[in-house]
C-alpha cells in the first residue's frame, strides 16, 4: 500500500508515490513519470543517487516541516504532505500573503517601525527596519492595506516569521 | 616570553592563532557567550570569556579585554579587523597598562581615523585627494568658484551626513544652484547642520589599495596593489592581486605614494591606503586602515610575505623580514567572500545553523574561515562565514581555480551568495578584467529558486517515507548500532 | 575538445581530477572493486570499473584501462605515477589505439627503465654517474684495476641482484679479494649467476632530484631540486625544496646536466632526475622517473609551476607556459608523507577504517589526499594516506609551520607515523639543513604507548559506562532524534 | 551503585568507578585519585573534556572490544571490564603470549612459511612472512619452541590475529 505523497518545492507542486523501497535501489511515480534509481551512503555521509549513466551527491537534513536536500551549494526545501489527508482536510496547495501578515524575514532586532495603526500602506512599502548580523534591512509588505494592529516595539528582538504588523484590505480587489 | 591575546573572532582569530602556533608563540583567545563553543576558543591554547553576546559588551568592550590580558599573562593584544582594531583610546589603554598593541600608535590611527583630518594629512604629505573645496562651502559663489576649478561633474555632500544620506551628483553648472540649495536643505533635514562641501566626482572609479608594512627600525615598504572593485552597497565581496590591467607604471607610483602616506603619521605595522582610480589611472588618497584588512590573504599569496608573522615581530620590536627590494609579485590571486546572505530575497542576512559545510581543497586553493560545520551562524556578528581565495600563476588559470572551487563549495542550512560568486566571476567583464565599482550592478538578478532536480525530489521522498513508516530496512552492523545508540543517548557523538 | 581518463587511484587521481576541472576538461576515473566508492571516484565527471581489487586485474591491466578509454571517449590518458605510469608497452598500445598518453615517448620510457641501458646512455651523453667498472667483471684482476682507478671505498654488486642482496662494501683494498669471492658465491646462490660488479661506494650521500620538463616543441627546462634524503627502507617520507646548504652553483649544475639528460632521450613530459650527492657536492645519476614524482607539490609551491597542467598542455600539444629564464624558486617548501604503519612495531603497515581522518588547514598549507573520514585503507595498495605540505617565505618558518600542522593532525583507526614525522622534523640535525640518507637510521626508537591521559581515560569509562547502563541522560531534540532515528534505520545518515 | 571497571591500557591497569554522571558533569574514582570533569561535545564531534584550566578535544569510536580515544594524532584503546566480573571468573589482567600461538600481526597475504612441523624456533624467529600494501613484513615468534602446526599454507589471505603457527616449549623454562 504505496503512499502518495503531494511535493511542494516553492512555487511547485508535484504528486510522487514510492512503488518499491529495497534500500539501495528505489522505485517512485513521479507525477506520469516512474523513477527508478539506486542509492549509497559514503563514508563521508553523502548519499550517491544514480540512475544509468547520472550520478550525483546529496546531503540531507530536516529543518521543521521541510526535507532539505543539499548538493554542493545548492539546496531544495521540500514540504511533504500525505495526500489523503489534504484532500480530507482540504487545506490546497495555496501559498502566499494575501493575509495581510506582515512578518519578520529573519531573526533581528527591530530598530524603525515605519508604519502606526490607521497608515494606509502601498504594496512594497517598507513599514519596519530590522537589524541582523550588523546590517539594517527593510521589511516590506507584500500586499498594500490599512494597519489594524503594530505587534511588535522599537528595540525588541524577534524571530524569523514573527508577525510584525497586520494589514486590512481596504476598498474591493 | 610572549604571549598573544586575540581580541577578536571568527575566521582571523583563527588566522591569528595559527601564526602564533607557527612562531611557537602561547595564545589566548577570547569569547562572548555566543561564541563559548567557537573554533577560535578551541584552536588557542587557552580562552576567556569577555561578555555577552552584545559586541558592545564583550569583543567592544577595551576593559574586559584588558581583564583578560592581564589574567592570563598576555603581553600581546592582536586587534584583527573591525572591534577594537581602530580605536586609538583603547590603543592607549594597553600602552598605560603595560601590554603590546599589535598595530600602529594612537597617533596614526586618530589623524587617519578622522576623514577630513587625514584628507588635510595626506594633500599636506603631497598624497593626490580627489580635488574639492577646502572644508565646508561658505556659500554659493564659492561653490562655483570651487567648481570651476575641479571641473564638473562634482558630488555635493552634507559635512555631518553619512550613510549615503545628503550627496548630490551634479554633472553640469546649470545643476549646480538647485542642487546646492537642496543639498542644504536636506543635510538640515536629515543632520540638523547644512553645511555642505564639495568633491570631485569620479566616474566608474576602480577601488584598489596598496599594502603597507612598517617597523619601528624605520623601514616602510609597499606589497604592491589590490583590486577591491566588485561591491555590493559598498561591501567588498571579491579582491584580486595584481589588479588587473593597472599599469605597472601606475601601480609603483601608487605604491611609492603609500609609502610616503604611511610615513607621514609614522605609522607602525600592517595598513592599507586605499585609492579610487579613475578610467585614465588617475588616483586619489580615500582613506587608510589602520589595521589587518579582510582581504590580505591576496597580498600574502602572491607576495609570499606573511603580513600576521610580520605584524607579530614588528609588535616585539623586531625589523620586518622584507625590503622594497626583495618584494615582488608572482601569479595572480582571487579572494571570494562567503556571506550568510539571501541573494534572491535582496541579500538579506541568512543566520542559523550551518548544517552542510565542507569547504573545497585543493592546491592553490586557501581557505579562511572560523565555523564548522553544525555551528550557528550568529546574528550578533558579521555574516562572513569564510573566505575562499585561489593563487595560480596567470589570472586565466586562476580564474579557472576559483570557479572549480566555488562549485564544488557543500554548504546547506542558511542561505548564502555562492551562486553571486559564481555569476561575477563568470562574467564577461570579470573574465576580460576590465571592470569597476559597478560590476555588480550590470549583473542580471538571480534566479530566486534552483533548477528542478528530479534526484533530490526522489531522496526527500524517500526519506520522509521511511521516516513516516518507521520500518527498518538495513541493520546498521550490531556492534556500531548499540554503541551508536548509547553515545548518542549520552549526549556524545561517534563519529 | 580533450577528455581525460585518469588511471591510477587515491590522491594523484584526485589531484589530476581537480586539474581536469580547472582547465575545463571533462575527466573519468577507473575503479578496483576495492575502490568502488573512493574519492576519485565521485570527484570524476564520469567512473568506470576496470576490475577486481588486485592491481595486476584492475590499475595495472593496460587492455581494461584501454577499453575503458574507449567507452568513454577519453582522447587522454594520465597515469600518475606507479600502475602503468613507466611502461613503455602500455604507451605503445596507447598510440596504437588513438589515445594520448601523458607522458614521455616509449623510446625515452624504455632507456630510462631499464637501470644499465640508462646508465651508458647517460654517460654516453655526459651525464656524470656512480665511476665503477664497465658492466660485469671478468675477473678479480679488473676487479683491483678498477678499484685502483676510482679509489675506495667501492661496492661489490651482484649484476643479475636486487633488494640490497649480493652487495658488499670495500672499504680497503686488502679486504677486496676476499669480498670479489664472497660476493661472488653469494650472487651464486642467490640469483644463480656469480656475475660482479663494481661501484665507487658513495659515503654519507644526499638524494637529491632534479625536476624536468619538456614540451614537444622543442623546449626543455629544469625546475630546480628536490631533496629526499629523508628515506626509510629506500622509501622517502620528506621531502623539501630547495635542499638545504646547497651551493647555488651545485644546484644549477645539476639543473644543466639534469636539461642534458632529459634531451639524451628525446624526453616530453615531466621527468626526475635522480642524483646521489657526496659531502663535497659531486653529484652522480642515479636513474630518471619518466613520470610524475609523489613530491611535485615541493616543486610546485616554490616555483608556482602547476606541473600537472603543464603535463595537460604538452600532452594536448601546446608548448609549455614556462621558460628557463622566467623560472625561480621562491620560499620553502617542504612535505610530509603520513602512512597508515606502526612506528612502533617496524613499521608494519596497518591497513583499517579510518575513523578520524581530519587533515589541518591554514595558510601555506597543502594536503593531497583521496581518503576521507569513514574510509578504509586498504591493503591492496600502497600504505600512504596523504601528503602534508607547507610553503613559508623561509625554512625556518616552513618547520614552524610543518610542525604546527602536524601537531594538529586529527587521526585515528588506524597507526600512523605522525609521531615519526614529527620527531624527524624536530631533530637537530633536521633543524640545522645538515643530514643525509642516513638520518632516519640516527633517530632513536619512538615510545611504544603514548603517555597516560587522565581525561582519555575518564571518557573512556564513562561512555562505556553509559552503554552498559542503557540510561538516557541527555534527550536530544525530539525533532532531531526522530529524523536521525529514521535516517539511520534507512541506513543513510543525516549528518 | 556505581560499578568499578577495570581499565586496561597497554600493559597499565587501573581500576575506576563512575561515582557521579550528570552528562554534562561527572565525578570518577579513578586509583585512590578523585576526579570531577565536565563534558561537551562540540558541534563537529568532538567531545571537551575540562577540568579547572586544563581542557582538551577528543573523539571516540569502539573497535571490537575496544574503547577507543583519539586526541590529535594520538590514539588510545581502552578494554574495559567489570571488575566483579573478573574476581567471579578469575581470568585476572595477565596477558602476552606464552601460548605458543603466532599470529598475524596485520591483515595480508602469506607470502613465505619459514618454518615447518617438527622444526624448532627461537624466540624472535621469523616464522612466515605477510604482504601487505605492497610491502613484505616478517611475523616473528615471541616465544621459542617445537612447532606442533602449521595452520595457513603460502598465497593464501589471513585477518590480523589469525593463527599462523601453533608451538610447544620445549625443555623446562
Amino acid at each position: 500500500m504505496p503512499t502518495e505523497y503531494l511535493l511542494e518545492h516553492g512555487t511547485h507542486h508535484k504528486s510522487v508515490t514510492v512503488l518499491e523501497d529495497h534500500g539501495d535501489r528505489a522505485v517512485l511515480q513521479v507525477g506520469d513519470r516512474r523513477l527508478e534509481v539506486t542509492l549509497r551512503t559514503l563514508p563521508d555521509g553523502r548519499i550517491a543517487v544514480s540512475q544509468d549513466d547520472q550520478r550525483r551527491l546529496y546531503r540531507t537534513f530536516r529543518a521543521g516541516e521541510e526535507t532539505v536536500v543539499v548538493r554542493g551549494w545548492t539546496q531544495h526545501a521540500f514540504k511533504l504532505t500525505d495526500a489523503r489527508e489534504r484532500w480530507l482536510h482540504g487545506t490546497g496547495g495555496r501559498h502566499g500573503d494575501s493575509s495581510g501578515r506582515v512578518t519578520a524575514s529573519m531573526p533581528g532586532r527591530v530598530v524603525r517601525l515605519s508604519v502606526a495603526v490607521g497608515d494606509i500602506v502601498a504594496p512594497g512599502a517598507v513599514v519596519a527596519v530590522l537589524e541582523a548580523m550588523k546590517m539594517e534591512n527593510d521589511v516590506r509588505s507584500v500586499g498594500g492595506g490599512r494597519v489594524t494592529a503594530v505587534v511588535v516595539q522599537e528595540g525588541v528582538a524577534v524571530e524569523s516569521g514573527a508577525l510584525l504588523v497586520q494589514l486590512e484590505p481596504i476598498g474591493v480587489e | 616570553m610572549h604571549k598573544v591575546l586575540i581580541a577578536n573572532r571568527g575566521e582571523i582569530a583563527c588566522r591569528v592563532i595559527r601564526a602564533c602556533k607557527e612562531l611557537g608563540l602561547p595564545s589566548v583567545a577570547v569569547y562572548s557567550d555566543a561564541d563559548a563553543q567557537s573554533r577560535h576558543v578551541w584552536l588557542a591554547d587557552e580562552a576567556v570569556r569577555v561578555g555577552p553576546a552584545a559586541s558592545a559588551e564583550s569583543y567592544l568592550s577595551g576593559p574586559r579585554i584588558l581583564q583578560a590580558a592581564k589574567d592570563t599573562g598576555a603581553t600581546l593584544i592582536h586587534p584583527g579587523y573591525g572591534f577594537l582594531s581602530e580605536n586609538a583610546s583603547f590603543r592607549e589603554q594597553c600602552d598605560a597598562a603595560g601590554v603590546t598593541f599589535v598595530g600602529p600608535g594612537s597617533y596614526a590611527m586618530r589623524q587617519m581615523g578622522i576623514k577630513t583630518l587625514a584628507r588635510d594629512t595626506m594633500k599636506a604629505a603631497g598624497v593626490p585627494v580627489v580635488p574639492g573645496s577646502e572644508g565646508p562651502l561658505r556659500d554659493f559663489a564659492e561653490a562655483q568658484r570651487v567648481c570651476l576649478e575641479i571641473g564638473y561633474p562634482v558630488m555635493l555632500k552634507a559635512a555631518a551626513g553619512g550613510g549615503g544620506r545628503g550627496i548630490r551628483l551634479v554633472q553640469a553648472e546649470h545643476e549646480l544652484e538647485a542642487a546646492f540649495d537642496g543639498a542644504r536643505r536636506e543635510a538640515a533635514a536629515w543632520f540638523s547642520d547644512p553645511t555642505v562641501y564639495i568633491e570631485k566626482a569620479i566616474i566608474r572609479p576602480r577601488h584598489i589599495e596598496i599594502q603597507v608594512l612598517a617597523d619601528g627600525h624605520g623601514n616602510t615598504v609597499h606589497l604592491f596593489d589590490r583590486e577591491c572593485s566588485v561591491q555590493r552597497r559598498n561591501q567588498k565581496i571579491i579582491e584580486e592581486s595584481p589588479a588587473p590591467g593597472l599599469s605597472n607604471q601606475t601601480r609603483l607610483a601608487m605604491g611609492e605614494v603609500a609609502v610616503q602616506a604611511a610615513r607621514a603619521v609614522q605609522y607602525v605595522g600592517a595598513g592599507t591606503i586605499e585609492f579610487l582610480v579613475d578610467p585614465d589611472e588617475r588616483f586619489y588618497f580615500m582613506e587608510m586602515n589602520t589595521r589587518l584588512q579582510v582581504e590580505h590573504p591576496v597580498t600574502e599569496l602572491v607576495t609570499g610575505v606573511d603580513l600576521v608573522v610580520e605584524q607579530l615581530r614588528i609588535a616585539m620590536g623586531q625589523p620586518m623580514s622584507v625590503s622594497q627590494a626583495t618584494l615582488s609579485q608572482r601569479g595572480h590571486a582571487i579572494e571570494c567572500r562567503v556571506y550568510a546572505e539571501d541573494p534572491s530575497r535582496g541579500f538579506l542576512p541568512s543566520p542559523g545553523p550551518l548544517r552542510v559545510y565542507r569547504p573545497p581543497i585543493g592546491p592553490g586553493l586557501r581557505v579562511d574561515d572560523g565555523v564548522v560545520e553544525g555551528d550557528v551562524v550568529s546574528n550578533h556578528y558579521d555574516a562572513m562565514i569564510a573566505k575562499l581565495s585561489a593563487w595560480a600563476p596567470d589570472r586565466p588559470a586562476c580564474i579557472g581555480r576559483i570557479r572549480a572551487a566555488l562549485n564544488t563549495f557543500e554548504i546547506g542550512g542558511i542561505q548564502h551568495n555562492i551562486e553571486h560568486l559564481l555569476q561575477v566571476v563568470g562574467s564577461e567583464r570579470f573574465i576580460a578584467g576590465r571592470y569597476d565599482t559597478g560590476i555588480v550592478g550590470t549583473l542580471p538578478p538571480l534566479h530566486s529558486e534552483p533548477e528542478e532536480d528530479e534526484f533530490a525530489e526522489a531522496l526527500a521522498v524517500l526519506l520522509h517515507d521511511r521516516q513516516r513508516r518507521q520500518t527498518v530496512l538495513t541493520q546498521p552492523a550490531a556492534d556500531e548500532s548499540t554503541w551508536a545508540r548509547a553515545a548518542r543517548q549520552a549526549g556524545l557523538r561517534t563519529r
